[in-house]
């Protein structure tokens, strides 16, 4: 983990309060696995740092995109940062979702709003390795649909929307009868109602979930980031044993 | 940068604050730990904690509010898994000792107090149902959990202050009274932030204790308030992120300083002061590091804003 | 908008904090005064006070420290040059009222009540020697001070509580025991800065007040607790700086809120929080200003990082 | 009195730390007296604003020059913002230095280090209404110097440097015996030590000194920024009854 000032070479909005900034460092080559995050600085007016989900990288020119919702008001500020600004970014942090360990044909993905921008790493990495890909992704209203395109080119995508205005109208769940193969792993990010619903339907498989909670350090020091977990331990931090678990190993409340 | 205190021979006087360093293993992929002055560790209770519900943090101006609600893995579980990676480094090592109870206190206090170099007694936590703060807001508790502590201990005990009090000076002569070797403030203000979604308070605990440097005008308040009352040295901490804050806690009275929730912004805070620490004392026209400390007490340099 | 109070008819729920706003006339300049909820006058003691030497104020992180010394005409001068100016306005007017003993106190009282819409008892200046202060920290002292102050007042009174204190409910209880009809809080923190070139404190008084958003957890703490333990209404204060502070605040307990440091960063603030305070109602889906009064005590939506 | 973010349209270090801002707005218009000053608001990572001294105006063009020192925190950040960016000022406050009230034929202008400012547009008023003016502007030393261009044209300069690597070797009332023709009138502006040693100086003449004190809301209405005054009133507030006073009037301490 390093702390770096990351070079901004994009930023745009690409759906609605939804942007898309690309970082430029040395970090994105300490990536290993999809779901992994990194904690952004605002600037200085903020005293916590921003987790964020690293999206995609790019090894070759030492890029990562991150995808981000304004939800308050230091990803309100992040809006405007320019292109070539330099912004100070902790990371990369934690566990991802695991790729190579895991014996997965045929993976269901399940995204939730600003939850599903690390399954596109995730996805492609899946796919390098000859797994097949469903995607079940959720959002509010059309409006805030982004990243479709790119996990189309991966496999299967279905789209649901709180509204209907556009894909299925409802939840990601009512889809799962409506995948015809079989899949037989599942993981997933998106608020916690969702995990918590997504996990109990899929309870006979392995499931990995990709949590969210306010953080401190971020690195492990600080117990802010903690969950109740089934084992004697009794918990874990997300911010490093985490943010992804194997949905048998955490108790979502 | 030589600072000698009971029980602490500190190459320079900045170490990580407790809480907000952990046990030091995540901080030393960033640097090398024994360029700290010293480490003051988590808080330890005899046994495990699982601390306060989520979230547990927030945001404030200037600063941020925690309830962790002394979460470890308790006493023996730090002794066993956690102390001896820190031996590996070159530094003296401080105990932060919590409990709900006297016998607690005491308890932990004789286990851990064979493996480091000094404890921190913390009566002052703001973040726990029972026991903690009530021992930091009355004189006479504060004497009598510091006396059965000093005690009990291998070594020197530093009593770690509230500042959520009318008098601050009454419960630092009390605890020097009892035996304390020293002093450490201050930690927390308790305060509390609202979240105007939910309506509710955003920590889970709905009370939190404020850190950064929106408190550091009342610990350096507090701090030159007791040094003039106490003759036991004194640990500062409450905001500190810069070279120029250590020199400000210090003139105010601090021996040495600790540095608490800047780690969270920057990982690499500790060793960036240290190194800056030689530059900004010449700055200032210090030639030691001692010859600061309670300097705003007996310095007679004229006060204006003179300039040349 | 509209809120009533004891004494005051509030066309809306801001209000200039006491000191931050002189009696008015400066920031006439920038808008009209009749916009204002009512207006908080700078405290009045018995006779012309000069206050303390300078520097007066110092700069903190989201604050600043301020030790004034009560710096005012006298109530004598306060009635005949100042108080007419703002009986032109249309709004409620409240005198802050000061004092070294109870004596004072009370004969300031029955002069300025005579002349405004109600009290605000100021038992809480951290900045002066004498008086002030030590009745704001004992509850026997502040329920006798307001005791005599409310048999003496021709109009409702407030006191205004400091922060400096252990125990703020016990405070809180004291004087409405004694019969204050509402509360106001909070008077700044006391803190210190020093100023590392002359190595003394910044401000001539060493001590002095931290205001501004630094003190807002604080602030919003305090009103929480009061709130459950006391029928009387607060007016809420302690580093106000937008329109979400106010709703903040008033969920916490408050039922008006004043506004004080930030008036000088932003002469215009006090108008422009009343501008947005309909539209930020709105967003956080309140149809009336009272609604929000307590609303983090009764509300039942389930707080959690939920998000669509 | 206004608020207004004023653009800023020229930024310039004109010696060791000391910066030009040449700002434009509509408070220009408001300006009516030399030694007035304004109350800039550095950026919201500051609480308190900065009093500066008008040390120029041009009505036509609409711009002020202000002419700081980098003396802390506040004004360092200040030399960071950039020609075109707006910043948010206070002003005009205070009552400057009288010109058609006083009856002056030579007046005597002493500035010290950073006092020198808003004597230059107090030189150009009094030698529009025909004054005659010599200035004494001292400084540290050779590098701080600044403006003496400026003042030449305006009449007599002499400058003082403490250590003598520019002009007189010395302080700034080592020259008033050197002044040939005798001045009826001083105005000075400085540090408080140089006010004092000049008051006392020419306690003979009328004078008017300009001063300083940390300041709350530089409006008059908080008492933060008061000084002793001889009468029954007792004080001053040097934000809006000064910063300019009579000598006579305030006790320098
Ligand atoms: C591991 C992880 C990965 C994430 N990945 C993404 C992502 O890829 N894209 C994205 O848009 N969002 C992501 N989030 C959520 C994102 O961190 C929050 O939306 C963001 O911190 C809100 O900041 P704010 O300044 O807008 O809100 P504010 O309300 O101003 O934030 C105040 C404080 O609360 C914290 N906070 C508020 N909401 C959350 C939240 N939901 N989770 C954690 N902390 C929060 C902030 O970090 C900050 O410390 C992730 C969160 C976690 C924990
Ligand atoms: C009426 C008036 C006119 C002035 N005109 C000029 C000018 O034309 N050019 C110039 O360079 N300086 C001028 N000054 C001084 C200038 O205001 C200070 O140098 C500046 O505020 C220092 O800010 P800082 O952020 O660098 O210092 P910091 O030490 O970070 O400031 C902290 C706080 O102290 C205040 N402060 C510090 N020093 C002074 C001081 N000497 N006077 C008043 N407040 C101070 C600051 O305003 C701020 O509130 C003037 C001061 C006054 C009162
Ligand atoms: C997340 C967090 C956890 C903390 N845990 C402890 C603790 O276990 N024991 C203790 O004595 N102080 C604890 N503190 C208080 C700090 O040690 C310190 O006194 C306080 O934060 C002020 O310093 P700062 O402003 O530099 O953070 C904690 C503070 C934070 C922010
Ligand atoms: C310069 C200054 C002067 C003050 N004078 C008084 C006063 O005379 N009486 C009083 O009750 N409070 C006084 N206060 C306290 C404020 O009224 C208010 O309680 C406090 O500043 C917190 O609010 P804020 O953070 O909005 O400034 C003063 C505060 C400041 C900054
Ligand atoms: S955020 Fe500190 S342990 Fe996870
Ligand atoms: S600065 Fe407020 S009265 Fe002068």
């Amino acid at each position: 983990m390093k702390r770096e000032w990351m070079k901004i070479v994009d930023h745009k909005e690409i759906a609605r309060d939804t942007y898309r900034l690309v970082l430029q460092g040395d970090i994105v080559s300490d990536v290993t696995d999809p779901g992994q995050f990194v904690h952004v600085q605002v600037s200085q007016d903020y005293y916590l740092r921003r987790p964020v989900s690293i999206s995609d990288i790019n090894p070759e020119e030492r890029t990562m995109t991150l995808l981000y919702k304004v939800m308050g008001q230091g990803t309100d500020a992040l809006t405007r940062k320019a292109v070539g600004e330099k912004i100070d970014v902790l990371g990369p942090g934690g566990q991802g979702f695991p790729v190579e360990s895991v014996g997965t044909k045929h993976a269901l993905l399940v995204g939730g709003g600003i939850g599903v921008p690390p399954l596109h790493y995730l996805a492609k990495r899946l796919r390098d390795r000859g797994v097949k890909v469903t995607s079940i992704l959720g959002f509010q209203s059309k409006a805030d649909v982004f990243l479709i395109e790119e996990f189309k080119e991966l496999g299967n995508v279905h789209v649901t929307t709180n509204d209907g205005s556009t894909g299925h109208h409802g939840l990601v769940t009512d889809l799962f009868f409506e995948i015809d193969e079989p899949f037989d792993t599942y993981f997933t990010c998106g608020p916690t109602v969702m995990l918590k619903a997504v996990s109990e339907h899929l309870s006979h498989i392995p499931g990995y979930i990709s949590m969210e909670e306010r953080m401190g350090c971020g690195i492990g020091a600080c117990f802010a980031c903690v969950v109740p977990a089934h084992d004697e331990k009794g918990y874990r931090r997300i911010c490093c044993d985490g943010p992804v678990f194997e949905a048998s190993e955490v108790m979502l409340t | 940068m030589k600072v000698t205190l009971p029980g602490l021979d500190l190459k320079n006087p900045i170490m990580p604050a407790s809480g907000c360093f952990g046990f030091g293993k995540e901080f030393a992929q960033f640097y090398d730990l024994s360029e700290l002055g010293a480490v003051i560790m988590k808080a330890a209770t005899q046994e495990q904690r699982f601390g306060n519900g989520t979230p547990r943090v927030a945001e404030a101006s200037s600063g941020m509010l925690n309830a962790i609600g002394l979460q470890n893995p308790g006493v023996d579980n730090i002794i066993e898994r956690e102390i001896p990676f820190l031996q590996t480094k070159d530094i003296p090592i401080i105990a932060n000792v919590a409990g709900s109870t006297i016998e607690e206190y005491v308890k932990v206090a004789i286990k851990i107090s064979r493996h480091v170099h000094a404890l921190e007694l913390n009566i002052s936590c703001p973040n726990v149902k029972e026991g903690g703060v009530q021992f930091g807001t009355d004189p006479e508790l504060a004497a009598r959990v510091t006396r059965q502590v000093v005690e009990a201990s291998a070594v020197p005990v530093y009593v770690k202050l509230s500042p959520n009090v009318t008098d601050i000076v009454a419960i630092a002569k009390a605890v020097e009274g009892a035996g304390a070797s020293g002093l450490s403030m201050i930690n927390t203000l308790t305060g509390m932030r609202i979240n105007l979604q939910t309506r509710k308070p955003i920590i889970a605990n709905q009370i939190g204790g404020l850190s950064g440097a929106a408190i550091k005008p009342v610990a350096i308040r507090m701090i030159h308030q007791v040094y003039t009352a106490v003759n036991i040295p004194i640990i500062g901490m409450g905001g500190v992120e810069t070279a120029d804050d250590v020199i400000e806690f210090m003139l105010a009275g601090a021996s040495a300083v600790a540095i608490g929730s800047a780690n969270f912004k920057n990982p690499l805070i500790c060793k960036e002061i240290i190194d800056q620490l030689p530059h900004t004392l010449e700055r200032y026209g210090f030639s030691t590091i001692t010859e600061v400390i309670g300097g705003a007490h007996h310095e007679t340099v004229t006060a204006g804003l003179l300039r040349p």
